[in-house]
């Protein structure tokens, strides 16, 4: 299957749901669906795409909006789901029940944006060392992070 | 006299801990490596123990993390007196390249007095070798 | 006269001045072995040849600070480490070597001490139990279960198989045992076979490489001795290494044809017999990796218990067949 | 009795921090909880606030084993963002390079299994012989471990006459101590009995719990970057993806010396194939806005960077998704019934490259047992089915 092929048949199967379908590169495909329709989404590329290998998912920081990629990769092409969920409400699905796999990045993308994953297995806070002080959400671009002051050993501080 | 045979005794066997407090893993092959053929330092006497109750010095490598900064402290009351303790590596040393970031709190020492500081990135096993001996000959 | 007669025995030959030399000179012989075995050097510049190395392991450990746990049973964890170091001591005292002459029995050499030495042998495996146990760190708990484990498994066929050539030598004391074999050196070969399991039991036994399970570092830290610092650390080794001595010797009189011809001579059979043996230890130890505990015993009682009793068996009937 | 033993975040078997909470009875596993954040460094913010050039030496320090890797990935991406391609000579040095760590990566690896089933000669003797590749590596870069050999735009160093030789004739060294190691790790008695059986993942769990590199090519995968998505000069190389389906620790040493064995190969090829000309060319400063997903065969699994430019010369975001993270949900679930002696095996058998995984995350595993069965997830009822389906053998027959 060449990415046209897969490209259209992306847009055929997923009918207006695919609000936006590219190839910007060979074998790197970008598909970009609403938040409410992820779920659905994903377990069409994992049936009928062979894509049950979730590479990762990554979050971005847009200002007014986050921009949530899954990464999928089957053995034809790399096919990237894009999704946005607005800042004010960060509230996405669950893909745990399509792909187990997934359940790492999912808390990762709650712990570094302070996301909400709705109907995640295993929702407990996880900040990122035990004494972490909560609401701090490193990868969201307005957080500023103060160094603490350093201790020279043996001499003037 | 028998100060003497202690000293020269300590000379002689020093046990290493290897603590990794965060590092990039090549500091850590690095002080492995010092272990095989190679470079061999059971030729000194030098023995990798596992727990902190044997070991004399303390080979830590790489920059402390916020999580892992109580253990290290732990760690380092854990190790019988008299104990030294020895920086692999940049980011022990300073924090090298991940100096500024979030979870750094910087070098090794700032969390437990150091002895010996050894430069490069990673440090080479000649270079640990090396300051293991200059330690002990500070004694 | 007497008097300091037994106080030198006891404290310098070949008491415990002499068995340090000695067992630190056999540790050091182990690791060089095991060392070379792996192409590398192993302690080379503490004295000549690193000879010195354990004994300067040794008084570095003395040297430093003894922390006992809060939560450890304390008497009971500091009393251990001299308990240990008695035990094997008195072991040793035991092995023909010092007492050769068969005509003259000394206080150590008496008719079913090879029963006893066994015994004494098998007190330091329930000491380091006790020890892991009264330390009560969660790794050395576990090293302590897998001490009395693996106490099952190797303990039946070390006795059996060394009961052996004691069968054949119809005499349950060690230099009668000797003596038999020096006189007759061809029925060294129909034991050969308990040889080897008495080897392996024995390298289970020292807790050594493939059984180093109880102190297993990669899995759970320092074992038994996770919480032994200092000078208990310092007498738990030289307990090993006595215990490495006493083990090597007790093969070397059952199995090896003892060590015959006088105090000089005897001597020297003493340590090329028992560095044979702990060099075969050493060979053991470089070539296998480590099992599981329930391997050990699979090991100890799918294959080595019916081996011992099949060498039990090939000695029994010989000895109606010699008649 | 059941209790918990915490492994690490310091513990001899792992030289890095990390906590495993294994809840044990007896000498039985019954669940298995990680817990990272030990190694967390917060590099996906560094990053951000560092120059492309900068970035390139960030990623390298990532980690030090495949320091290669994680720099080749990034600059691998950030070149097809700034729109250069780097000359035939300088790609074919570069991916010279990330196939000598490869080779370095999998001895070390070896040696580690060994030294974690307490077979230290094994480990001696692979890293004695790790060092001729540490050499080969020094001669071209000048550094054992982190190599500093890229650059946007091809690679920094260019390889001579003298130096070829020289790698050619350390391969073939190479080659025969591997295919000697590879009979001594298969056969030796002691040591297969332990790792055989070890640690089984099957192909469904292997897929479901998205496993990669030699962990799910020991399963029956065949997933390999290299060959499914060739970048750069792969596709014009002839190799195999090595396999197995013991889905073991066993089968995880076996995939692993087939692919030193195919290292030794494509390594050959690249020589033997080295095209003249320059090895490098000018990068601009900045990029234009866009993204890119870059894939990279690392020793222990796919690399995948995910880079976002906006037009300065720093990037928007980077998103770093390493191996060992991948493999963790699969880790606990091989850890699961099996004996504490096989901890410090099952969770080397992936390789385990913490600071890799944890340039940002933080994670505590799916869990099992008393708090999760009130909410029975899919997940873990799927965990459980595919675990009653596996081949029972657990426990290794004593191959005496």
């Amino acid at each position: 299957m060449t990415d046209i092929e897969i490209v259209e048949r992306l847009k055929r199967d997923l009918g207006p749901e695919a609000l936006e379908v590219t190839n910007p590169d060979r074998r790197r495909i970008f598909l970009k669906v609403g938040s409410g329709d992820l779920v659905a989404a994903v377990t069409l590329l994992r049936d009928k795409y062979d894509c049950a290998y979730l590479a990762t998912i990554s979050g971005v920081d847009k200002g007014e909006t986050f921009e949530i990629l899954y990464h999928f990769a089957s053995p034809a092409a790399n096919i990237n789901v894009r999704t946005e969920v607005p800042k004010a409400s960060p509230h996405i699905d669950s893909i745990t029940a399509v792909i187990p796999g997934a359940i790492l990045y999912e808390r990762e993308l709650q712990d570094m944006f302070g996301l909400v994953v709705d109907r995640i297995p295993d929702p407990r806070p996880l900040v990122v060392p035990d004494d972490w002080p909560a609401g701090n959400f490193p990868l969201r671009k307005d957080w500023k992070f103060e160094r603490p002051p350093e201790i020279i050993p043996g001499g003037k501080s | 006299m028998l100060n003497k045979l202690v000293r020269w005794s300590r000379i002689k066997s020093p046990w290493i801990l290897h603590l990794n407090s965060g590092a990039c893993n090549a500091c850590d092959i690095e002080i492995v490596a010092a272990l095989t053929p190679r470079f061999d330092v059971e030729r000194f006497g030098v023995l990798l123990k596992a727990t902190p109750r044997h070991a004399d010095v303390i080979v830590a490598s790489g920059p402390v993390t916020r999580q892992i900064k109580d253990r290290i402290i732990r760690i380092y009351d854990q190790v019988p007196d008299p104990k030294f303790v020895i920086a692999v590596g940049a980011c022990a040393m300073s924090g090298c390249v991940y100096r500024g970031a979030y979870n750094i709190m910087g070098g090794i020492d700032q969390v437990i007095p150091v002895n010996v500081y050894v430069p490069g990135c990673p440090a080479r096993p000649d270079a640990i070798l090396d300051a293991v001996v200059k330690l002990l000959g500070k004694l | 006269m007497a008097v300091l007669r037994t106080f030198l025995y006891l404290l310098v030959y070949p008491g415990l001045l002499f068995l340090f030399v000695y067992s630190t000179f056999c540790e050091w012989f182990d690791r060089k072995v095991y060392a070379r075995l792996q192409n590398r050097m192993g302690p080379t510049h503490t004295g000549r040849f690193g000879l010195l190395q354990p004994i300067a392991d040794f008084v570095k450990l003395l040297a430093k600070e003894d922390i006992v746990p809060e939560a450890a049973d304390k008497s009971l964890f500091s009393l251990l480490p001299v308990f240990g170091l008695a035990v094997v001591s008195t072991a040793a005292l035991l092995l023909p070597v010092w007492n050769f002459d068969l005509a003259a029995p000394g206080m150590t050499s008496f008719s079913g001490d090879i029963i006893v030495i066994l015994y004494l042998l098998s007190l330091p495996t329930l000491i380091l139990f006790l020890a892991a146990w009264s330390s009560t760190n969660l790794f050395s708990t576990i090293g302590g279960s897998r001490v009395l484990t693996m106490l099952f498994g190797y303990e039946v066929p070390l006795f059996l198989s060394v009961l052996s050539p004691a069968i054949l030598a119809n005499s349950w004391r060690l230099a009668e045992i000797a003596a038999f074999y020096q006189k007759k050196p061809l029925l060294i070969l129909p034991n050969l076979l308990g040889f080897v399991i008495a080897l392996i039991a024995v390298q289970a036994k020292l807790e050594r490489t493939p059984f180093d399970i109880p102190h297993a570092e990669t899995e759970i830290v320092g074992g038994t001795f996770t919480e032994y610092s200092g000078k208990k650390l310092a007498f738990f080794r030289l307990m090993m290494d006595i215990e490495l001595v006493v083990a090597s010797g007790l093969l070397a009189a059952v199995f090896l044809g003892g060590f015959p011809g006088g105090a000089i001579i005897g001597f020297v059979h003493f340590v090329i017999k028992t560095l044979f043996i702990i060099f075969l230890l050493a060979l053991l130890r470089a070539l296998t990796s480590r099992i599981r505990v329930d391997q050990v015993v699979r090991l100890a009682w799918k294959y080595l218990a019916p081996l011992a009793v099949l060498q039990l068996l090939i000695v029994i009937l010989l000895k109606g067949f010699l008649k | 009795m059941k209790f918990q033993i915490p492994i690490g975040p310091q513990h001899p078997a792992l030289k890095e921090p990390i906590s495993l909470r294994m809840t044990v009875e007896g000498e039985v596993i019954r669940d298995a909880d990680i817990r990272l954040g030990y190694n967390h460094r917060g590099l996906e913010k560094l990053a951000e606030e560092k120059t492309w050039i900068q970035n390139i030496y960030l990623t390298e320090r990532i980690c030090g084993i495949c320091s290669h890797s994680h720099a080749t990935c990034f600059v691998q991406g950030v070149e097809k963002l700034m729109e250069i391609v780097p000359p035939k000579r300088g790609l074919y040095i570069r991916y010279l390079v990330s196939e000598l760590e490869r080779v370095h990566s999998h001895l070390l690896w070896l040696g580690v299994a060994g030294h974690e089933a307490g077979f230290d000669s094994f480990f001696m003797y692979t890293w004695r012989d790790r060092e001729i590749v540490m050499d080969l590596l020094e001669l071209i870069s000048g550094n054992r471990v982190h190599y500093a050999i890229n650059t946007l735009g091809g690679v920094r160093r260019d390889v001579d006459e003298g130096q070829k030789a020289k790698i050619l004739e350390g391969i073939a060294t190479l080659r025969k101590r591997s295919e000697y190691y590879f009979h001594i790790g298969a056969n030796e008695p002691s040591f297969v009995g332990r790792i055989a059986g070890v640690g089984l993942l099957t192909k469904e769990q292997a897929v479901s719990l998205c496993a990669v590199g030699p962990t799910a090519r020991a399963s029956g995968i065949t997933r390999d970057v290299r060959k499914e998505d060739p970048y750069a000069v792969y596709d014009e190389m002839d190799f195999e993806v090595g396999t197995a389906d013991s889905c073991d620790v066993l089968g995880r040493v076996v995939v692993r010396v087939k692919e030193l064995l195919e290292s030794y190969k494509i390594i050959e090829q690249i020589l033997h194939k080295l095209p003249a000309g320059d090895i490098v060319v000018k990068a601009p400063r900045k990029a234009k806005p866009n993204e890119v997903v870059s894939r990279y065969e690392a020793p222990r699994g796919e690399n995948m960077h995910y880079i976002k430019s906006n037009g300065t010369d720093k990037p928007e975001r980077l998103k770093v998704r390493a191996p060992t993270l991948a493999n963790y949900p699969a880790t606990v679930e091989m850890l699961r019934h099996g004996f504490i002696a096989d901890i410090p095996l099952i969770f080397a058998a992936i390789d385990p490259c913490i600071c890799c995984a944890e340039r940002t995350v933080s994670l505590v595993n799916v869990r099992n047992g008393e708090e999760t069965t009130v909410r029975l997830s899919d997940l873990r009822r799927r965990a459980i089915e595919q675990h009653k389906n596996a081949p029972p053998k657990r426990n290794a027959v004593w191959p005496f």
